[in-house]
């Protein structure tokens, strides 16, 4: 087995009296989109906080690159090689898309307090930048501000910005959060790509596209991983037929 | 050319103009004034370096003026007494010159808004407009009893400090000194605002989330931010000091705080020229307002109320168009 | 320094606090349920101080005073919420603060305009008048020992408002869920304006109570806005159980830091140096104590986390 | 666009020969710097008023006056003087309430040629190393009524005083002057955040301590808040103070609870001297109201500058100094004359707060100090 880009080690946190995930060891291996899954409050945004630093969990630990990044900010494991996406788009919507996407250069290269050179003239910023939107088809909309673009371009924005990063590992929390058919395919088409280059964490509600994606599926249920495996194993798993599929699945 | 430049390329140009009418119609006094509003100017410019674009409301940016002012005074104050500022471990002597009071001025009131900063910053929202204006109150205190330096009373300096080659007691060559320094502000404040410091500090004040995720620390953006805005706004408390020959704990009061907010808002938020834009209009209103009523406080009050209120964007906005708002 | 001074100098803290609560107990029901920040609610505790000195001089009636203040700053207060205060819910602090703060100007000038230059009559009223002794030779000031027992009643009322009754519900629900409110069929219109009046009437009350023993005068609601704004911040914005920890602190810290401090000076320095260091000190100790707390919790004692 | 008070008045029959004498004289231009919006107001409003009565009544037309507000704001009130001298060229500033605001603003107006007649702060600097021969102060140094009261106090056989003032120089000055003429035992000396308006911690001290007598100089708005606190607070230590906490102005928002205290002041209603019942009733019937201290210095800062005009030509500087030197007035106090700083020397008196009818207001008790000189003199070089 190799080794896993991104690992868990049993997870814990609580929110007063409420378990929000209970032990929960996950591995994301290289080259895969590993899948979790599960109903409304079932732990899904603490398990990403947890991720990538904004939740501090009780017990546990997280890995990234066999690394142990734990005691790591949400900057900290960024700069580790941890890049997320948002289920609500968190771009600068003033900005135009050049810029937003410019930022997460910044954030890759360091050095952010530079104050007296143009970011423009900063060409391996921008070489970076716009090669990010060129990947996601937002070329054109370079120079249009956040704020006129469709739900869908931002939610192509959202993996742009991520991929300036040149991530070790995506973390991506609801990509196709709001989106239609039509986006939600092109998103899909996107993601089946970024694999190569870095394996995905995905966190989803659409059962089409964790279907179409997923080398492998974690479910959380109340916190726990109740079940982990392959599309098919998940499939045919019964626990998982009863608490999360029902019956019509 | 949009409108919003050509706007600024007009109060620029007036600014530049004004000394020539005053001097052709004999109304040094209109320098005097001119010059008020241009120190303001360049106060406000400095808080929009932390409001603007790093969003940060700071209700003690007069924290800052102040320690400029004090800089200013204590040192004219030895050396027009010629008593050392200290003697121990190494004699440091007062000074009545301007580059050296105004670099002292810009390196305490940096250090002033470091520490600040680095409390305050940790708060955010109304907490941080409260924690600010709380720590403008203890400054205030301090001044009004730090009787070695004048107390409530303030210190007054007798003679303008100098400035090679210069005359500054010639109003229209301080004048001069004080707008060149404002353009410099504006100057750095442009280039800041397109650098990568800008863009992420920019990023950091409306999505704070995201550029987290993208390996930056917001708190180290707003503290340099914040330091270098407390830095600038310094630099323009020595510099009315020297205008008003004067000091006081007045330059600490919340009030003041209060009004270089009320320079960006009326000129418009996040304008490179709102601040400016503001202030002169501020003082303007104040002189011609306080002659017509003893009342003015209330006119001035329904003004600003008005522009809160249906004139959002300030003059700017108003002449130029709307640009992006600040919330 | 005696037992019975110590003893007398926390009551004073006490009724300081109490009647700083009632100051901070407005503030923080508008930012909890509105999110609105008031500068204006210090020109509220003015417009009260004058309609209770202009009512009681006209009747003689310390009492009619006190209706007048409550009636008055109620009237002011739902009015500005009307024309103003209604547009800035939604709007950012920045917003929220130049509009009040454009408010304090207005208010302060009009009340010169009206009452003139000169500071207005009030005193206590007779039957309040004097010192009263206390058990173990403690000799305090009755009215201010009333004012003690009227704040805690208004606070206890407060409390029972916001926890027993429906209009309470309404409120505690408004600080967690506008939507919510609305569809639950509540005009929330309507209850902005008693929340804002009442937080008001709250303001004018203290003005009123306070003015008595004070000076009735355009500009008294600044110094006690901004230990209002301190109060709340170090309980907690939004809660009132903060503001009355918050008002009690504060109270405590100001007047006992006032007296022990110079005291504290003169063990190790010369009785004239401890007595200034000591006053000035004492000066900035309560915005001390903000600073401490909310380095120690950013969103004060009870505020709610981020 | 200026707010510009025109004090030209028809010159009538009766009028000061003096000023008929020199009828011929230029215009003489004044600028006045007073506070007359915000918490301050009062005092600036009653000086103002007093001046332009003088003036009135003197009949001259060639006397212009262009008043200005300073806010109570020492920057305004420095911007301000720049106005009047650069812009409107006055040749006589005077009207500043606030010893900040005159110490902000007089070294520079004095050092530019200009004179000016303090209407009523004294600041120590001024009259000691900072006095010029340009500054005249018509009102008093800021010590005199301290002093005055600290003598007052000592020869009245109080022993151990309790003295309390604001923690700022004035109110530190204030506890100095107090004690330099007090001479006796200090029970306990008390600075107050300036602006306070809760004491009940300090009353609590008052009670505990065996002083036999009060001192307390806090002005405005804290003076009313005190002396409220204090009567209902059952201390019975008797209380003196300087007039500022018990002037005219005051007296009506503090009302009963201050009958009895003692206080000092170079001026009252009913001193007994040539002009100062017709001031009374004439500024009562103009205004409206009792005129306070402020309004009888205004008044004589007014009279002081007629008699030097009427005498000297105020292009000429030297002429003019010395004409507003000789001091050929009748002032509203009695006797007065400038000492060598420029100060007045004076009686400061007593007065005792009681209750006229429905008014609350001072009667004269005596003098508490005669021929009062400030100590600082000797420390003025000119």
């Amino acid at each position: 087995m190799t080794e896993a880009v991104l690992q868990t080690r049993g997870l814990f946190k609580a929110f007063g009296a409420l378990q929000a995930t209970e032990d929960v060891s996950i591995e994301l291996r290289p080259g895969e989109i590993h899948a979790v899954i599960g109903p409304n409050g079932a732990g899904k945004s603490t398990l990403i906080g947890q991720i990538s630093g904004a939740i501090v969990p009780d017990a546990g630990a997280v890995l990234l690159g066999g690394r142990d990044v734990t005691a790591l900010a949400v900057p900290g494991r960024a700069k580790a090689g941890l890049a997320r996406t948002f289920q609500i788009s968190q771009l600068a919507m003033e900005d135009t898309v050049l810029q937003n996407a410019l930022l997460g250069a910044l954030g890759a290269a360091g050095r952010p307090f530079d104050m007296l050179r143009p970011v423009a003239r900063r060409g391996a910023l921008r070489d970076r930048a716009e090669a990010a939107l060129a990947r996601v088809g937002l070329t054109d909309q370079a120079r249009m501000r956040v704020a006129e673009l469709s739900h869908g371009q931002r939610r192509q924005l959202e993996v742009a910005v991520a991929l300036t990063l040149a991530p070790k590992c995506f973390v991506m929390d609801e990509p196709m959060a709001g989106l239609g058919t039509e986006g939600s395919a092109r998103l899909t088409g996107l993601l089946d790509g970024l694999r190569a280059e870095a394996p995905i964490l995905l966190v989803e509600h659409d059962m089409d596209a964790v279907f179409a994606l997923a080398d492998r599926i974690s479910v959380l249920v109340y916190g726990r991983v109740i079940a982990s495996g392959t599309v098919a194993e998940i499939r045919a798993d019964p626990a998982v037929r009863e608490a999360y599929l029902g019956d019509a699945a | 050319m949009s409108r919003e430049a050509v706007f600024n390329l007009v109060v620029l140009a007036g600014l530049v103009a004004l000394p020539l009418y005053a001097h052709l119609s004999d109304a040094p006094f209109t320098i005097t004034l001119a010059t008020r509003a241009v120190i303001l100017s360049l106060a406000a410019v400095g808080l929009n370096i932390a409001l603007g674009i790093g969003g940060l409301v700071s209700l003690g940016h007069a924290v800052f003026f102040g320690v400029g002012g004090y800089a200013m005074g204590i040192l004219a104050f030895h050396a027009q007494t010629y008593a050392p500022l200290m003697e121990w471990p190494f004699v440091v002597e007062g000074t009545k010159s301007m580059p050296v009071i105004w670099l002292v001025a810009v390196v305490f009131s940096a250090l002033v808004a470091l520490g600040i900063g680095l409390l305050s910053l940790r708060t955010s929202g109304v907490y941080f407009i409260m924690i600010t204006l709380a720590f403008g109150q203890m400054f205030y205190y301090f001044a009004i009893s730090w009787s070695a330096y004048g107390g409530e009373d303030g210190m007054s300096i007798y003679v303008r400090n100098g400035f090679p080659g210069l005359n500054t007691l010639v109003p229209v060559q301080f004048y001069g000194l004080c707008l060149v320094l404002l353009c410099a502000a504006l100057a750095f404040n442009a280039v800041l605002l397109r650098s990568p410091f800008g863009l992420a500090l920019n990023a950091a004040r409306q999505v704070p989330d995201r550029v987290r995720a993208v390996g930056l620390d917001p708190f180290r953006l707003r503290l340099l931010a914040f330091v270098i805005s407390g830095a600038i706004t310094g630099l323009a408390g020595a510099l009315f000091a020297d205008l008003n020959r004067f000091v006081s704990p007045t330059m600490f009061s919340w009030q003041l705080s209060g009004e270089f907010i009320v320079f960006i808002i009326i000129g418009g938020t996040a304008r490179l020229f709102g601040p400016v834009a503001g202030a002169v209009l501020f003082v303007a209103l104040e002189h011609f307002l306080g002659g017509v009523s003893d009342y003015w406080h209330i006119w001035f009050g329904l003004l600003l109320l008005g522009v809160v209120l249906f004139g959002r964007g300030g003059l700017i906005g108003v002449i130029a168009g709307r640009g992006r708002g600040h919330d | 320094m005696s037992l019975i001074l110590i003893a007398e100098q926390v009551l004073n803290g006490l009724q300081f606090g109490i009647m700083l609560f009632l100051m901070a107990a407005g503030l923080t029901l508008i930012f909890g349920v509105m999110g609105l920040i008031n500068l204006a609610h210090g020109s509220l505790y003015m417009v009260g101080a004058f309609c209770a000195a202009a009512v009681a001089a006209a009747t003689g009636s310390f009492a009619l005073g006190l209706v007048a203040a409550l009636a008055g700053a109620a009237a002011a207060g739902a009015l500005i919420e009307l024309v103003v205060i209604r547009r800035l819910y939604d709007r950012d602090h920045l917003d929220q603060v130049l509009a009040t703060f454009a408010l304090i100007l207005i208010f302060s000038e009009g009340t010169r305009w009206v009452f003139g230059s000169f500071p207005l009559y009030l005193d206590v009223p007779p039957a309040l008048a004097g010192p009263v002794a206390l058990p173990f030779g403690i000799q305090y000031p009755l009215y201010r020992l009333a004012l003690i027992v009227i704040g805690l009643v208004v606070a206890a009322g407060l409390f029972w408002l916001i926890a027993r009754t429906r209009i309470g519900v309404q409120i505690r629900a408004g600080e967690n869920d506008r939507e919510m409110i609305a569809a639950l069929g509540v005009d929330i219109d309507r209850l902005y304006t008693f929340v804002f009046a009442l937080g008001a009437a709250l303001a004018g009350l203290a003005g009123a109570l306070v003015g008595a023993i004070q000076s009735v005068q355009v500009g008294m609601g600044e110094p006690v806005l901004i230990l209002a704004f301190v109060t709340i911040v170090i309980g907690g914005i939004g809660s009132i159980k903060g503001a009355l920890i918050g008002a009690l602190l504060v109270g405590l810290t100001e007047t006992l830091g006032s007296v022990f401090l110079p005291e504290l000076f003169k063990l190790f320095m010369a009785p004239a140096a401890a007595t200034q260091t000591g006053a000035s000190l004492s000066s900035m100790a309560i915005y001390i104590l903000m600073a401490m707390v909310l380095i120690w919790r950013p969103t004060g004692l009870f505020g709610a986390r981020a | 666009m200026n707010f510009k008070t025109l004090a030209k008045t028809v010159a009538m029959g009766g009028a000061v020969c003096a000023a008929l004498a020199t009828a011929a004289a230029a215009e003489v231009k004044v600028g006045m710097i007073t506070t007359l919006s915000g918490g301050g107001a009062g005092l600036g409003i009653d000086v103002r008023d007093g001046f332009l009565l003088a003036l009135e009544q003197s009949g001259r037309d060639d006397i212009e006056v262009v008043i200005e507000d300073d806010q109570r704001k020492p920057d305004v009130a420095v911007q301000l003087a720049d106005k009047l001298v650069q812009s409107e060229k006055v040749d006589v500033l005077t009207g500043i309430i606030w010893s900040n605001l005159a110490m902000a603003v007089v070294p520079s107006v004095t050092a530019q040629g200009k004179f000016y007649l303090s209407p009523n702060a004294g600041p120590s600097q001024l009259a000691g190393r900072g006095c010029h021969p340009n500054y005249f102060n018509v009102a008093w140094q800021n010590d005199a009524y301290h002093e005055a009261a600290g003598a007052y106090a000592a020869a009245d056989g109080s022993k151990k005083a309790f003295v309390l003032a604001p923690n700022y120089p004035a109110g530190q000055d204030a506890i100095t002057g107090f004690k330099r003429g007090f001479g006796g035992e200090i029970a306990a000396e008390v600075y107050t955040k300036l602006g306070q308006t809760d004491y009940a911690a300090e009353i609590a001290q008052i009670r505990a301590s065996d002083a036999d007598i009060l001192y307390y100089f806090l002005p405005g708005g804290m003076g009313i808040s005190f002396m409220k606190q204090y009567s209902g607070s059952g201390a019975e230590v008797p209380v003196i103070g300087p007039a500022f906490s018990f002037d005219q102005g005051i007296l009506g928002a503090i009302g009963d609870a201050a009958l009895g205290v003692k206080n000092t002041a170079h001026w009252s209603k009913d001193l007994d001297v040539p002009g100062n019942a017709e001031f009374v009733a004439s500024f009562s019937e103009k205004y409206g109201r009792l005129p306070s201290i402020y309004a009888a210095q205004g008044f004589d800062t007014a009279l002081l500058l007629v008699s030097a005009t009427a005498a000297a030509d105020v292009t000429d500087a030297d002429a003019f100094r010395a004409a507003l030197k000789a001091a050929d007035f009748q002032s509203v106090r009695g006797a007065f004359k400038f000492a060598d700083n420029h100060h007045p020397i004076q009686t400061i008196y007593m007065r005792e707060v009681i209750k006229e009818g429905d008014v609350v207001t001072n009667r004269l008790v005596g003098p508490a100090a005669e021929d009062y000189a400030d100590p600082y003199g000797v420390d003025c070089k000119m």
